[in-house]
């Protein structure tokens, strides 16, 4: 019982040492080369369908570009002239401890950026630290809404769109494809399993609020599923889903979780009686190769991943054949964010060296070229349109899985594709308002 | 689990009644912990040794649970906190730094005077013979009552203080029973019988973590786990026996 | 003529699952008197003390104090009216210092509430302390710790924690159990001298009839939970079922 | 009815694959009185093993007979290899420390068991579905149940009545049972106490490692994923009673079936309620329900 007294005296000690840390830290001025935090996750059920594959995108890509050897327009070499050195961290164990590493991060090892984060949670945790330390972080794959609707952020980007976009999508494509002549009352209904946590309430939450808005006479369940992020047995939650009337299912489930879910439900004939959207799910389809169910609507979060594996573009083509060569493996969803972000971040550093005369951009000068820039990434076309020109949005694109005999290679059918102007509110509007008003003027095609 | 309640405690106030003062904060923290000590601590004074950790990580688990699941509570995500103020300015790195100074030595300053007094010293009678303190005419549980909301309340504090120094609460890193483990840890590693003994424990936890974590960010627990193995091991009494160990060596060596 | 005594027991009983470890337990004592209790092992003499001192709920029967009913009482509200206790195998507090565990006994004898927050170390307790250790004769061991002590000053300093209180009545189960023969008449000089200065009313668990013969007042004998004898330790030890059952020849 | 059968059904798949975990659990404790956090190293470790194993005999087609044969394989190794090197070189040396230091080195071994299995099966996710796949679904009362998981309950009464007789009809049990009664006295009847430790922390472990590795097949085994396994089996121990066979049993039970009602009903209280359970069990009777007896020492 001594325990009790004393062990909170160590966190005492802690914050002292935090505290402590700050005073130390001395802001570095580095011109050839620079640092920079690259966070995914390196250990726990998320590491092997994101964490790796992201780390792995984001090394290609800085390596690349390092060496000068990325395709045009982006061959040339350095971020603003400077070779990067990525120190590699790992993203589990909280939100919390990922705020007292980031710190560590900015105060001690003095990086130039912090470059990641796939969790929500992380993201939601991070942004208001990153503005208070004044660092230049370019999120690359969390998605809630929330971080910059509800405070604009001054040092905070993401290069990827937000959940928004992703359960609009999955709603318009539900409502294009699959809702079309004469459909039953119960195939109308729809439900979800989505993890607690930021991500998988906001995702559920925009489905529900698209479906509203396409299909004005679907009704949603009174019950969907929210089990704890990294729950893996999910028995009981497919059980009660099957006996839900609904006949949709959303699902936002990512991770190892995902895999899970698919693995549980497929011997359980899930995937026969119910449509499953995944807004996320495209890191399962390679891991369960040829017997990963047909006919799941799936999403990958933008025009990357499964669904641009056939896309012919050239910075594409050569993304995959690297990535093939150097991993072995079809770059990922995860991948393909990663390597946005450390392109936004060279294209930003080199706009504004270019700006400043050809001499190495300060921070701000370089946050400033990052506003509202819009350049082409891979296959899509990133635009930092929102949140003040530092949330990016971009085309997100929705198909169904059919595995590809010929290859031996699971493949997608039916893609479709939804520009920006159709799934995400005009800037300066809440998503929220905006889906609710029936969400005026949207473009879609 | 104090610990996280503090931090939560804070960052409820925030959330609902835009609370930053880091005076009004470490208070709310500690009341929050103490009068949750208070409350549990009539069920858990009947516990003792096994009993006692199970049911705390029970009661700690209940919290992560509700927490975990509570949307208005931040569910998994946790809720950030706003840098803190005093009388309406906003304090610094610095300040803040000068404010967990002040209050560390003010629960130093406590501890210390609660260490010395009958009560404190009852504890280590406590342990040794419960039955004879009963027969001196206290109630064992009684004391081990005050000395449960005390740690309560320290633990709260530290957490109210550590949420307003990260800017962050969230369950996983702040109730979760791994968490409590690690305090544990520290104070084994730190070894009992003086409060300097901890606070070198965690300084000493902080760098091998830190450091574990940048060599080798896949097996830090590893380097943890192994460390925690060899202290159990080689040095039962933690780091402040060794060094009543090399006091005691050089006394002789005067002598 | 129940207020004259201090201690009564009325048809006190305890079983354990069953097994019946006191039956018909009458006793009264009067103030100031020094009792041996007496018995063979598993006689329940121990059981008494405990039932009394309220370690043990008697399954019937009345224990009265002062002419009050304390049957049930929780063992420190025991202490509070002044019923204390030492032990068989002494209970004192093992990593301590001699000093301190008496310390702590008197600081709990004496303050209460808040009061015990103030520091185990003040000026006057400590010269009262070293008073009492001095009476007990272990004050040149008073800065070690207990572990290190002989079973004998163990057991001195048990009995002094329980006098510390200033108790109406004395509790002392097995006092020289585990002491060395030299020792043994030492300590119950030092005690029973210590204790008839106080006027305190002691009742003593005793195997040696030695020392039951030197000291007391009055014997009760026990025999598989029940009282066999109870008279002058002349005519006590001379009883015949005494001689049978627990002096055993 | 459809409702009532579904939620007892997933209540018993989840009973029984917490019963197999906690079992080891609570026999070790039973025994040697030591809560071991490092049983789920053993779960994990379990999985992991059979995972690489049914993942190599489904690549190449094997029968579909030795997938079980692997499952019990990695288990007795995972049990046996661990529980060996576990209990002769850190445990053995702390028998009568204080019982939460124990504790904590149990903690330390599970973070650097947890660390190995990084290095030595890396970060992938590892998916052995083909047993889960093979034995495909049956409809039960309207829902498709999958089979695999339903053969986890007929595994959970096995190792159940495996138990019962061993603890109460072999000598070998009853030798157990008068060690977990009264240590002491057991020694100075002459029982070898230590290999008697030894091999109980081996049995327990495997049978921590023998639910990893078959609930592996239904789920994608990727590093961290015990840490969940080890509170819940505390839980499950907690509320039956700590060392009680019995206890743990029902303790499953009780969860197990909370659980599935919970989610079904009201999925935000899943967690919440089953922690709930274990506080109140803990505080009105604080040794569990099925608490093995105590001898009294006066």
């Amino acid at each position: 019982m001594n325990f009790n007294i004393l062990r909170s005296w160590c966190k005492f000690v802690l914050a002292l040492c935090f505290a402590l840390g700050s005073i130390l830290s001395i802001s570095a001025y580095a011109k050839d080369t620079i640092k920079v935090g690259v966070v995914s996750f390196l250990t726990g059920p998320a590491g092997g369908p994101f964490g790796v594959p992201a780390k792995q995108g984001a090394e290609l890509v800085i390596d690349a570009i390092n060496n000068g050897t990325m395709p045009a327009p982006y061959n040339l070499k350095g971020f603003a002239g400077a070779k990067m050195n990525a120190v590699f961290s790992d993203e589990s164990g909280g939100g919390t401890k990922q705020v007292a590493l980031f710190r560590d991060f900015v105060q001690k090892q003095n990086v130039d950026a912090m470059i990641g984060y796939i969790s929500s949670g992380n993201c939601m945790a991070i942004g208001p630290v990153a503005d208070e330390l004044k660092m230049l972080t370019v999120f690359s794959t969390c998605g809630t809404p929330r971080l910059y609707e509800e405070k604009l952020r001054s040092h905070v980007f993401r290069t990827q769109a937000n959940a928004v976009g992703d359960s609009l999508a999955a709603a318009k494509y539900i409502a294009d494809v699959y809702f079309k002549g004469k459909i039953t009352t119960a195939s109308k209904m729809y439900t979800g399993i989505n993890q607690n946590y930021a991500w998988g309430q906001d995702s559920y939450k925009f489905f529900e609020l698209g479906m509203k808005v396409y299909m004005p006479s679907a009704k949603g369940s009174s019950k969907p599923q929210f089990p704890k992020l990294f729950a893996g047995q999910y028995g009981s939650e497919i059980s009660a889903l099957s006996l839900d009337k609904a006949k949709i299912v959303h699902s936002s489930f990512w991770n190892g979780d995902w895999e899970a879910f698919v693995l549980q439900s497929m011997v359980r004939g899930f995937f026969k009686q119910k449509i499953v959207v995944s807004s996320v799910g495209g890191s399962g389809v390679d891991s369960l190769g040829k017997k990963f169910p047909d006919g799941v609507v799936m999403g990958t979060r933008g025009l990357v991943g499964l669904n641009v594996r056939d896309n012919k573009d050239p910075m594409n083509e050569w993304f995959i054949n690297e990535y093939k060569k150097r991993y072995k493996a079809w770059p990922l969803g995860p991948s393909y964010q990663y390597a946005r972000s450390v392109l936004a971040y060279k294209i930003a550093m080199d706009n504004a060296r270019e700006r400043n005369a050809n001499k190495f951009p300060s921070q701000q000068q370089v946050i400033n070229a990052m506003k509202g820039l819009r350049f082409k990434s891979f296959v899509d076309e990133i635009h930092f349109a929102r949140g003040d020109g530092h949330q990016a949005v971009h085309a997100i694109s929705y198909g169904v899985t059919k595995y590809n005999k010929a290859k031996g290679e699971p493949g997608i059918e039916k893609l479709r594709t939804y520009p920006a102007s159709c799934i995400y509110p005009p800037a300066g509007v809440k998503s929220e308002d905006w889906i609710n008003n029936g969400m005026p003027g949207r473009k879609c095609d | 689990m104090y610990y996280g309640f503090g931090a939560y405690a804070v960052a409820m106030c925030q959330k609902y009644f835009g609370m930053t003062d880091i005076f009004l904060r470490f208070f709310i923290a500690v009341a929050a912990a103490g009068l949750l000590g208070f409350a549990l601590g009539f069920i858990l004074r009947r516990y003792r040794e096994i009993f006692f950790a199970m049911l705390s990580l029970a009661f700690s688990m209940v919290l992560y649970g509700l927490l975990a699941k509570a949307e208005f509570l931040g569910s998994t995500d946790g809720m950030s906190i706003s840098p803190s103020t005093i009388l309406g300015y906003e304090l610094g790195r610095f300040g803040l730094l000068y404010f967990i100074c002040f209050f560390v030595i003010c629960a130093i300053v406590f501890a210390q005077a609660y260490l010395r007094s009958s009560l404190g010293h009852l504890t280590t009678a406590i342990s040794d013979n419960e039955i004879r303190v009963e027969y001196l005419g206290y109630s064992v549980e009684k004391a081990i009552h005050i000395k449960y909301v005390i740690s309560a309340c320290l633990a709260g504090g530290a957490g109210g203080l550590m949420a307003a120094s990260l800017g962050q609460v969230d369950p996983d890193s702040m109730v979760l029973w791994s968490v409590s483990g690690e305090l544990v840890f520290v104070t084994i590693m730190s070894g009992l019988g003086n409060i300097l003994a901890p606070f070198m424990g965690a300084v000493l936890f902080e760098f091998i973590r830190t450091y574990a974590f940048e060599l080798a960010p896949q097996a830090w627990q590893m380097i943890i786990g192994g460390t925690l193995l060899a202290i159990i091991f080689f040095s039962p009494g933690g780091l402040w026996s060794f060094f009543q160990k090399l006091n005691f060596l050089r006394k002789k060596n005067n002598d | 003529m129940t207020e004259k005594f201090i201690l009564k027991t009325t048809e006190l009983q305890k079983s354990f699952s069953g097994i019946i470890a006191a039956e018909d337990i009458n006793i009264s004592v009067k103030e100031g008197e020094i009792i041996g209790i007496i018995g063979a092992n598993g006689a329940g003499k121990t059981v008494f003390v405990n039932m009394i001192t309220g370690y043990l709920k008697p399954s019937s029967g009345k224990i009265e104090f002062m002419g009050r009913d304390i049957t049930g009482i929780k063992p420190r509200e025991a202490t509070h009216i002044g019923v204390c206790r030492s032990f068989q195998v002494s209970q004192v507090f093992m990593t301590m210092t001699v000093k301190e565990n008496l310390m702590i006994a008197m600081s709990l004898a004496k303050k209460s509430g808040l009061e015990l927050l103030l520091p185990l170390d003040d000026e006057k307790l400590s010269k009262e302390c070293d008073k009492i250790l001095d009476l007990y004769k272990i004050k040149n061991q008073s800065n070690l710790i207990v572990s290190t002590l002989s079973q004998g000053m163990r057991k001195l300093l048990d009995i002094s924690m329980a006098v510390v209180g200033n108790p109406n009545v004395l509790l002392l189960d097995e006092p020289t159990s585990g002491v060395s023969v030299e020792e043994k008449f030492g300590i119950m000089d030092i005690v029973i001298s210590a204790l008839k200065k106080s006027g305190t009313t002691v009742l003593f668990v005793e195997h040696d009839m030695e020392i039951v013969e030197r000291y007391v007042d009055r014997v009760i004998a026990f025999y598989q939970g029940q009282v066999i004898c109870d008279a002058p330790p002349s005519k006590a030890l001379k009883d015949k079922k005494v001689i049978k059952y627990v002096l055993g020849s | 009815m459809q409702f009532i059968s579904t939620v007892f059904l997933d209540g018993l798949v989840y009973a029984s694959y917490l019963f197999i975990v906690s079992l080891g659990l609570t026999i070790t404790f039973g025994v040697m009185k030591i809560l071991n956090v490092a049983h789920g190293s053993f779960y994990a470790w379990g999985a992991y093993l059979a995972s690489i194993s049914i993942i190599y005999l489904g690549d190449n087609e094997y029968n579909s007979f030795l997938y079980y044969f692997a499952i019990f394989l990695s288990a007795i190794i995972v049990g046996i290899f661990f529980g060996f090197i576990i209990e002769k070189f850190i445990l053995r040396k702390m028998y009568g420390e204080d019982i939460h230091l124990i504790v904590l080195a149990t903690f330390g071994i599970f973070w650097i068991l947890e660390d190995l299995i990084l290095i030595v099966f890396g970060v992938d996710p590892l998916m052995p579905y083909y047993p889960a796949m093979e034995l495909g679904g049956i409809e039960v009362v309207g829902v498709y149940q999958g089979v695999y998981s339903l053969t986890l309950a007929a595994l959970a009464a096995i190792v159940a009545f495996i138990c019962w007789y061993f603890l109460n009809k072999t000598k070998w049990g009853k030798l157990l049972q008068s060690v977990i009664f009264d240590r002491e006295v057991s020694v100075s009847m002459g029982i070898n106490v230590k290999n008697v430790y030894l091999v109980t922390f081996i049995i327990g472990g495997m049978l921590g490692a023998l639910g990893g590795a078959y609930v592996a097949p239904t789920i994608s085994v990727s590093p961290g994923f015990a840490i969940d396994v080890v509170v819940m089996s505390f839980a499950v121990v907690v509320i039956g009673g700590m060392g009680s066979v019995p206890g743990a049993l029902i303790g499953s039970l009780i969860v197990g079936m909370l659980r599935a009602f919970a989610v079904h009903q009201a999925p935000v209280l899943e967690l919440f309620i089953i922690y709930a359970v274990m506080a109140i069990v803990l505080i009105i009777k604080p040794q569990g329900l099925f608490a093995p007896p105590k001898p009294r020492k006066i």
